[in-house]
């Protein structure tokens, strides 16, 4: 069998079920069409990573929020804005020069939407889902990230109701940064614990 | 159960492909998936441990040959069946007519009500502690034992923490129980823990060094060690 | 490796189902397979652990896509490509020549020599005892546990008995350790017993009443208990 | 997807994959067409279920061979002519009033050929080898056998190159009959455990 043919196939056929689905769903009104509009782009447009970069960024330039995102997360994110399905308890894990964490989910794809919007692909993958708790150096190297030995890697699988975000380290040569050019650089990636928030590159 | 979804530990996945840029849905439809699993929530459908208990009893190579919102459309179908609210028979009806009017769209109904509620959902802070009264049998610093269970039901304790040794780190309170036996029946909530194990402990030789693992952990996953 | 391969234990995969007067081969193309396996034994590519870990290679759903002789039609094409003796590309002009022509056969070749080889393997008693002047480390009655291994090579460990504490109950001799490395390498025989395993020890309060479990354990596999 | 469509798919594939293996080794002299038609016909016409019925039979009949095969399997199948691949350690366990075994092999499909022949679909079936070594009893009902609850049930997991074959319990009613007679009524499922021998039915 090719993979190929297979997907294809199995795409069409998703977009025809989902089309069944709604049309039956909305002709018994049991669903309004308006407003599965506004979830697709409420995830779209308005809840996504950006939220939790203003999080991150906050933390980085006030040390009593960022003491306060650590010890209660959940409060501290309703300040700045953000709450909501997905991110009813959101615990905080700091990244420093000897601790490293990064959030998983192995039985399914738990992720805090109201800070990062919704998993990306890889996340959900089932290469990601296995390896992560058992290999995960291995992973990060996947991601291009090389750890030195001497980092604690903490991994945290996530498969209660709590949902955990990584506040990413600041990097040097930011000092002189706005917050706006600040959550410009703080990547996705970094506050699940993949990647790193790189220095900008000075022109 | 001890279902294909139930993968820590797993090989033969492969390395894991990050793609630059990603859109939020790559394909409309997916988007029309996740908006009608918001919508049924009211209808009671979809609570949380209930639908995964349905996406994990999906057979396990229709769940690998799957992507996510492919099995949310199944397990969303599925439940839809469940509760009476479509038929089988309707769903392969409707889809043979859409297959064969290609430039046909569902029907709408607009409701603006119903768009207020949805988004209440998904802005909402709705706390997970639970006002049990019970008390935490536990104490940071313990050493605990996951239980080897092995329910047919739904479970959030992975088979591969069972049967090992860790340190309760912390106290989040309590919580829902997340299990559901195979007749539908739930327990009381619980207090949960954050769980610390070393990685040693759960793969051997084949561990990375210096590398810890966390999990979130309801009393009843535990037993002292 | 912890492969889709180790399934014991696992829920989801419904019932047994039995069918009445199977035939040997459902398919002739089944058989085909079978004796090309054989056939090929003798250029090296199917020792037996080698020929299950290219098994086991293939993707988790592949594997569970595949039938028994489907999975064997993979390995067996992956592991003559592995040695060299046909390309992938040969393969699929191949396949594309038969599609084409859909009444013609792969050519003939006969060779009675051949065919003397090929039955004395099938019928041919070759004891699995080594001679290795290694000498038990295990006696009779000892309570032993699997051992937490992870490997990523081949291994026949599975997974639900590592951990597990059972007592030795048959010393069978000296065989061929079965687990490769990632790099291919092997390991010396190995003294190997049979364990027997109370059923509540592997499954705790899922277990059926009065069930016990045997299986195979080869020395580097356990460790007192 | 439809399963059905994919599984019509995939035959097709594997015949005309088949084809262009044998064509490419036939062509390459590494395969004789006639070792795999003898191969073909051997396990289709020679070796099977009666190979094993014929053991459980003289054992049944013959104490003293009863207990060779008991103590030493492979010998004792030796002594009636059955040697072979996947044969080489051939370990015989008994059924009786108190003890039912019964083999699967959980990794992969490993069976006794040179009593039994080919294992059967079902025994190479994900649902029988994830089932066999947790839930017995509830697999044996799915064979129509339900066993008393103070029989005790031993599962033999086969994941070493031994291979295992049960000795069913010979059922009563059967004392008048010869050995061809009996040999008859030892079906396949009976030497791996899944079901017992039944008396025949009086005419």
């Amino acid at each position: 069998m090719s993979t190929e043919e297979h997907h294809h196939h199995d795409e069409s056929y998703a977009e025809l079920r989902t089309k069944a689905l709604e049309s039956l769903l909305v002709e018994k009104g049991l669903i309004a069409s308006n407003a599965i509009d506004d979830v697709v782009r409420t995830y779209e447009q308005d809840i996504g990573p950006m939220n939790g970069a203003k999080v991150v960024v906050k933390a980085w330039t006030d040390p009593e929020y960022k003491k306060r995102l650590l010890e209660e997360g959940t409060s501290a994110i309703e300040e700045v804005g953000f709450t909501g399905a997905q991110g009813a308890q959101i615990v905080v894990l700091e990244n420093t020069d000897d601790i490293h964490n990064m959030v998983v989910c192995t039985l399914c794809s738990c992720y805090p939407w109201p800070v990062l919007g919704l998993p990306p692909s890889w996340y959900k993958s089932e290469a990601y889902r296995s390896r992560a708790v058992v290999e995960p150096r291995a992973v990060l190297k996947d991601f291009g990230l090389e750890l030195d030995p001497a980092v604690n890697v903490r991994v945290w699988d996530s498969n209660s109701e709590i949902r955990y975000m990584v506040l990413p380290q600041r990097p040097s040569g930011t000092d002189g940064m706005t917050e706006e050019e600040l959550i410009e650089i703080v990547g996705r990636d970094s506050m699940i614990g993949v990647a790193i928030v790189e220095s900008p590159t000075i022109v | 159960m001890n279902g294909i979804h139930d993968m820590g530990g797993m090989h033969g996945f492969g390395e894991v492909t990050h793609e630059e840029n990603e859109p939020v849905f790559h394909e409309s439809w997916e988007g029309r998936v996740m908006g009608i699993r918001r919508s049924l929530v009211k209808h009671g459908i979809f609570e949380p441990y209930n639908f995964r208990f349905t996406v994990e009893s999906l057979s396990p190579s229709e769940y690998l040959n799957s992507s996510y919102y492919e099995r949310h459309l199944r397990a969303t179908e599925n439940g839809a069946i469940a509760k009476g609210f479509i038929t089988r028979e309707e769903m392969d009806e409707r889809m043979e007519f859409f297959r064969q009017n290609p430039d046909a769209l569902p029907e709408r109904r607009e409701d603006p009500k119903e768009s207020e509620q949805i988004q209440k959902i998904t802005f909402m802070l709705e706390p997970l502690h639970r006002d049990t009264g019970a008390t935490p049998g536990f104490n940071i610093g313990d050493v605990v034992r996951a239980r080897n269970i092995n329910p047919q039901g739904h479970t959030r304790l992975p088979r591969y923490i069972r049967g090992k040794t860790g340190i309760v780190v912390k106290y989040y309170g309590n919580h829902d129980f997340p299990d559901i036996d195979m007749n539908g029946n739930k327990s009381e909530p619980q207090p949960i823990y954050s769980v610390q194990f070393d990685a040693e402990e759960l793969w051997g030789a084949s561990a990375e060094k210096n590398q810890l693992l966390f999990i979130d952990m309801w009393e009843g996953y535990i037993e002292p060690a």
